[in-house]
């Protein structure tokens, strides 16, 4: 193919045992179960879609308000609101099916036998891609911290869930960390095919008048242009530190935010809030890419990335 | 099979302060509006906004269409920097907007529509009274004060009845649209409250009020709820209220009407 | 003093020794040595200065380029350029003495005992009220990680600096770690008199036609707006672990991100990024918290705190 | 004592667009016209910004001022969103406004000013022309074609010698201002030399190229550098050039008019 008179670039790519036709993908609870976006956006176009995280039993999320705009951010309490894996299966992953788009999986448990379950469970099903195991959810055996923000219970996830499947295995990564370097050495020695990051900052805001927290849950997620930097950031750090690839993700807007992502290191990227603001976001991102990349003789992704 | 949501760049045909503080701005959108029901809105952001503060569309509610011109009308007030933007626009200039979304009012065909609309909360009931043009129906429209009724012209034109309140009584009758509803439902019997529904929108307290006089008297009732909204479009569930039944129901898909009974008005 | 028939309200505070006539502060490295603002702003007005931070030897800085906007944000790479401690005293010191301006300290070393002289240097001087400790620097004797993402380093450096003078000892935070109140609680224990926090979060940037890091120094602290949603919550988690005095700082550009901290737990607010912006935003933000009192009826800052 | 600087909303006299993507904008700011020098600038951000994004204030030179109605002008390029928010203002309407800053030219009392502008480069050198009248001295401007000179008239209005050039010759001399430059130093003998002075503004390349026709020639030069600024005022210390000694100077502070032999031209 060619554009222009140039040679259209090869922007195909390898998580693993999966293959994508591209580097675009939507980013978890911010694209539904694609279904939602039916009538906006054909999702063959992307490179994949990863679903709202999926958990062993169906919640509520938590009451509202559960969002917030902040400066150039989304704060999101949405308390993982999923219909669990069961109608997940009967209900959601059908049309993925039929239309044929590619699919991983975001998991989400409170302990790592749940993790596990979940694995097993979606193991071979047809449709499912790969999983991606979200590890920003609190451990409550061991009094709610995070799974992602220890590097040992971080490959315990991870282990479970490589036993339990022959999927590949995406973990994907917290920022409310202080290094996120050994929690990606930690996952990367467990098993994982690719790591993705970053999942939201832990942050709040304050209703003034109503002298009390804006989000029913207190704290919520911070997402969107606002955090791009740091996100960046950690995938630089990350890219220079392991081994498999790496999907960045955070405050992705333009093709020129998903340029700096893959020139820092990243394999893919995540389109998250941009979506939940315009839907047709990522796939503008996807064909911004490729004229960036025809314009300045980029001929694969790989040629993009940075090496020091 | 769903109707198709449009997502695009509309060019604003007009933009014009009515009142202080208050805009009608009207857009060339013609898929918006040919496949508009009253009650649905669109996530509206200004399109002269360089930078990424404010986020977020804003949801406004369909306030009229012209589906000949392809044009939609909406009705909004300045509250903070979204609809800040979107006033600075002018004639000519583009909004990003998606739409039309949502779950609608739904007006049974044998109903007679009362429609009570606070404030702003006029904004969805103009485009539903011009679809009841020949049918038996009412409007209940107030505001603060005469100064502050807004469309009450248009609403004339719809042909349906009008019933205009202020809380000062400086034009039509004194009080609380919902004071005048409570009149208006007193003096029906059994059987004509079986015929009649309420379609209302405005600010939560009148939505409430509004709930409470219908169920009492067993009357249909939907109301049309704001909350945040992220996408307005299904993907973010951050638009949930609390269901009568301890679950939640998402603003931008099960509503933003909902029948009243449905919801926890705790 | 009554302001619309209504009373004026107090806005005083203590923090330790120190008493600040409103909590209204400039951040260290946003404000120079105060005399940089003399035609700008009466610094006599606001709570105090915290001055550009202090080595003891001279600095001069990182290459450029070493600022970059980014959404909502600001990302630096200063390098800690500043006149080291010497100059400071006899060339800067002396203009905030003499306009008597409340002047905190902000020092920065690159070991424990450099953060001790430089207490016991400035110990008892005339026209410093108090120290603030910047953790966010590298230990090089420790392979270079920043005091403050350890417990144990963040403590030291907090004991040898209060052993050292008989100031006021404000110990600054990074947020860039897993847990702040960890860190929080160990300089409280070290003797701290007030935490403030926090510093910048660590981001970058990628010149995407140059294919290299916009930065100089590669990596740089991302500050204002867009880092205030996580300043507010380490701020409320923070004021909810330890007993001393907490300065919020973080994004703060209007009244109401002030109030936001206040009610969060914080006793005082510090002004940064915003002060680049509009050298008036201070007295701005000061006056807006005053008639925000005003109206809502708060007579003392302490009744602003929210308490669960 | 130093001169206060100024720091206030100004009130937009006009802003018109004077060349695809060029801006000429007056502001009624009197403290900041009565006290500029040329090569000074002001930290300008649209007052239409709804947020926080673009986040800075923009530096701009001061480009003329009249004293009079107190007026001051900026002629500007629109490159991102800092400069497109600015362009989008109307008359009327107010921008934020930090000024005059920084060190500006310094014209010796007997020396002849050689003015080398290229492109944008002649904003802050109308200013400096205009305190010329009556001198001995002369301005070279020129841009890549005819359709891209910026200014021509003001300069003639001036009263100095202007001396054109484009890359393409479409109009005035072929070639670069620096080109000009050369022919015309190189015409100067020694004593001449001696009398003459350079003040550039311009890209980078083109200020390298004046230093060191200047340099070679013994000849004293100054240029206006561009760096981002974050504060313009001497808080940030974010503005920094490496210097010829090898540490650093502050654009905002004490330059952003360089004697260029104290700058490290690597
Ligand atoms: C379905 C629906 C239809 C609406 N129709 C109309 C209409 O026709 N005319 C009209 O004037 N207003 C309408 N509103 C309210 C309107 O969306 C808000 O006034 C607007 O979002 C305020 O944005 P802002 O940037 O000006 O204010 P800001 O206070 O700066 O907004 C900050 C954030 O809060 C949200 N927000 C603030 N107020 C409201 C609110 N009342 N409802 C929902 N979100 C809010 C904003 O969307 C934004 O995310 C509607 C709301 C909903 C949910
Ligand atoms: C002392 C000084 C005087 C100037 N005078 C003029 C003038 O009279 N007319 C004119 O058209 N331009 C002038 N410039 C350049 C002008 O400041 C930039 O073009 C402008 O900041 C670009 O902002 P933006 O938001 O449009 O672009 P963006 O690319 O969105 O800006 C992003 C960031 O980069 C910075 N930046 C981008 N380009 C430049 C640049 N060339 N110099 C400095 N910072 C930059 C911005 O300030 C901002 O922080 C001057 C620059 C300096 C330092
Ligand atoms: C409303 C919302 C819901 C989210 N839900 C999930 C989720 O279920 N699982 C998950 O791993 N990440 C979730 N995220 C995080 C995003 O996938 C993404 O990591 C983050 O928002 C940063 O990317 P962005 O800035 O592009 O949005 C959610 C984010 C938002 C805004
Ligand atoms: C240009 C710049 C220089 C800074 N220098 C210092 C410093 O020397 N010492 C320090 O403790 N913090 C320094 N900071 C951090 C600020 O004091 C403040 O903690 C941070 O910017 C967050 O606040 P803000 O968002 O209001 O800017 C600097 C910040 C900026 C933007
Ligand atoms: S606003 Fe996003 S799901 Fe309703
Ligand atoms: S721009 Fe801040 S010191 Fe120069």
């Amino acid at each position: 193919m060619t554009k222009g008179g140039k040679k259209e670039p090869d922007i195909r790519l390898r998580l693993g045992q999966l293959s994508l036709e591209n580097p675009v993908l939507l980013a978890s609870g911010t694209c539904g179960y694609g279904n939602e976006l039916f009538d906006l956006v054909d999702l063959r176009n992307l490179g994949a879609i990863v679903v709202k995280g999926i958990s062993v039993e169906p919640r509520t999320g938590n009451p509202p308000p559960r969002i917030h705009e902040t400066p150039c951010g989304l704060l999101n309490a949405i308390g993982l609101e999923n219909v669990g894996i069961e109608r997940f299966k009967t209900e959601r992953l059908p049309w993925l099916q039929r239309h044929k788009i590619k699919t991983i999986v975001n998991i989400l448990g409170n302990s790592v036998s749940e993790y596990e379950k979940m694995a097993a469970c979606l193991d071979g099903l047809e449709g499912v891609h790969a999983l991606e195991v979200n590890i920003s959810c609190p451990n409550v055996k061991e009094g709610g911290a995070a799974f992602g923000i220890d590097p040992k219970t971080a490959a315990e996830v991870t282990t479970a869930v490589k036993r339990a499947c022959s999927l590949p295995v995406i973990v994907k990564l917290s920022p409310n960390v202080t290094d996120i370097c050994e929690i990606a050495t930690a996952v990367e020695g467990a098993g994982a095919d690719a790591v993705s990051l970053i999942n939201t900052l832990i942050g709040m805001a304050i209703d003034i008048r109503g002298r009390r927290p804006v989000l029913g849950n207190v704290f919520g997620g911070l997402s969107g242009p606002a955090i791009r930097p740091v996100a960046v950031r950690m995938v630089w750090q990350v890219a220079r530190t392991v081994s498999i690839p790496v999907i960045g993700i955070g405050g992705i807007s333009t093709y020129r935010d998903a340029v700096e992502f893959l020139m820092a290191g990243a394999s893919a990227i995540q389109v998250g809030t941009a979506t939940l603001v315009d839907p047709g976001a990522p796939e503008k991102i996807l064909h911004g890419l490729i004229d960036f990349m025809v314009r300045n003789n980029y001929s694969s992704l790989d040629e993009l990335i940075i090496r020091d | 099979m769903e109707k198709k949501r449009i997502n695009k760049d509309a060019k604003i045909v007009c933009n014009v302060e009515i009142r202080p503080g208050i805009f009608l701005m009207e857009v060339l959108a013609p898929e918006i509006a040919a496949s508009s029901f009253p009650g649905q809105f669109c996530m509206i952001r200004a399109g002269s906004i360089q930078g990424f503060d404010p986020l977020l569309r804003r949801p406004l509610s369909v306030h009229q269409v012209n589906e000949k011109k392809g044009h939609v009308k909406f009705l909004y007030r300045v509250v903070g920097r979204g609809t800040k933007a979107l006033a600075m626009q002018a004639q000519g200039e583009l909004v990003e907007i998606l739409g039309p979304l949502g779950r609608g009012f739904e007006v049974g065909k044998g109903e007679i529509p009362i429609l009570v609309g606070g404030g702003l909360g006029v904004a969805p009931l103009l485009f539903l009274a011009g679809q009841l043009k020949g049918r038996r129906a009412v409007a209940i429209v107030g505001a603060v004060t005469k100064s502050q009724l807004l469309r009450l012209e248009p609403f004339r034109k719809t042909g349906i009845e009008i019933l205009v309140s202020t809380e000062d009584g400086s034009f039509g009758n004194r009080g609380l649209v919902t004071e005048v509803l409570d009149r208006l439902l007193s003096r029906l019997d059994k059987e004509a409250r079986n015929d009649v529904a309420v379609f209302s929108c405005g600010p939560y307290p009148m939505l409430r009020a509004t709930h409470h006089l219908c169920q009492s008297r067993d009357i249909r009732c939907e109301v049309s709820m704001e909350t945040a909204m992220a996408c307005g479009s299904g993907l973010c569930l951050g638009c949930a209220v609390k269901a009568k039944d301890g679950g939640y129901l998402h603003v931008c898909r099960e509503g933003p009407c909902f029948r009243a009974e449905k919801l926890s008005w705790e």
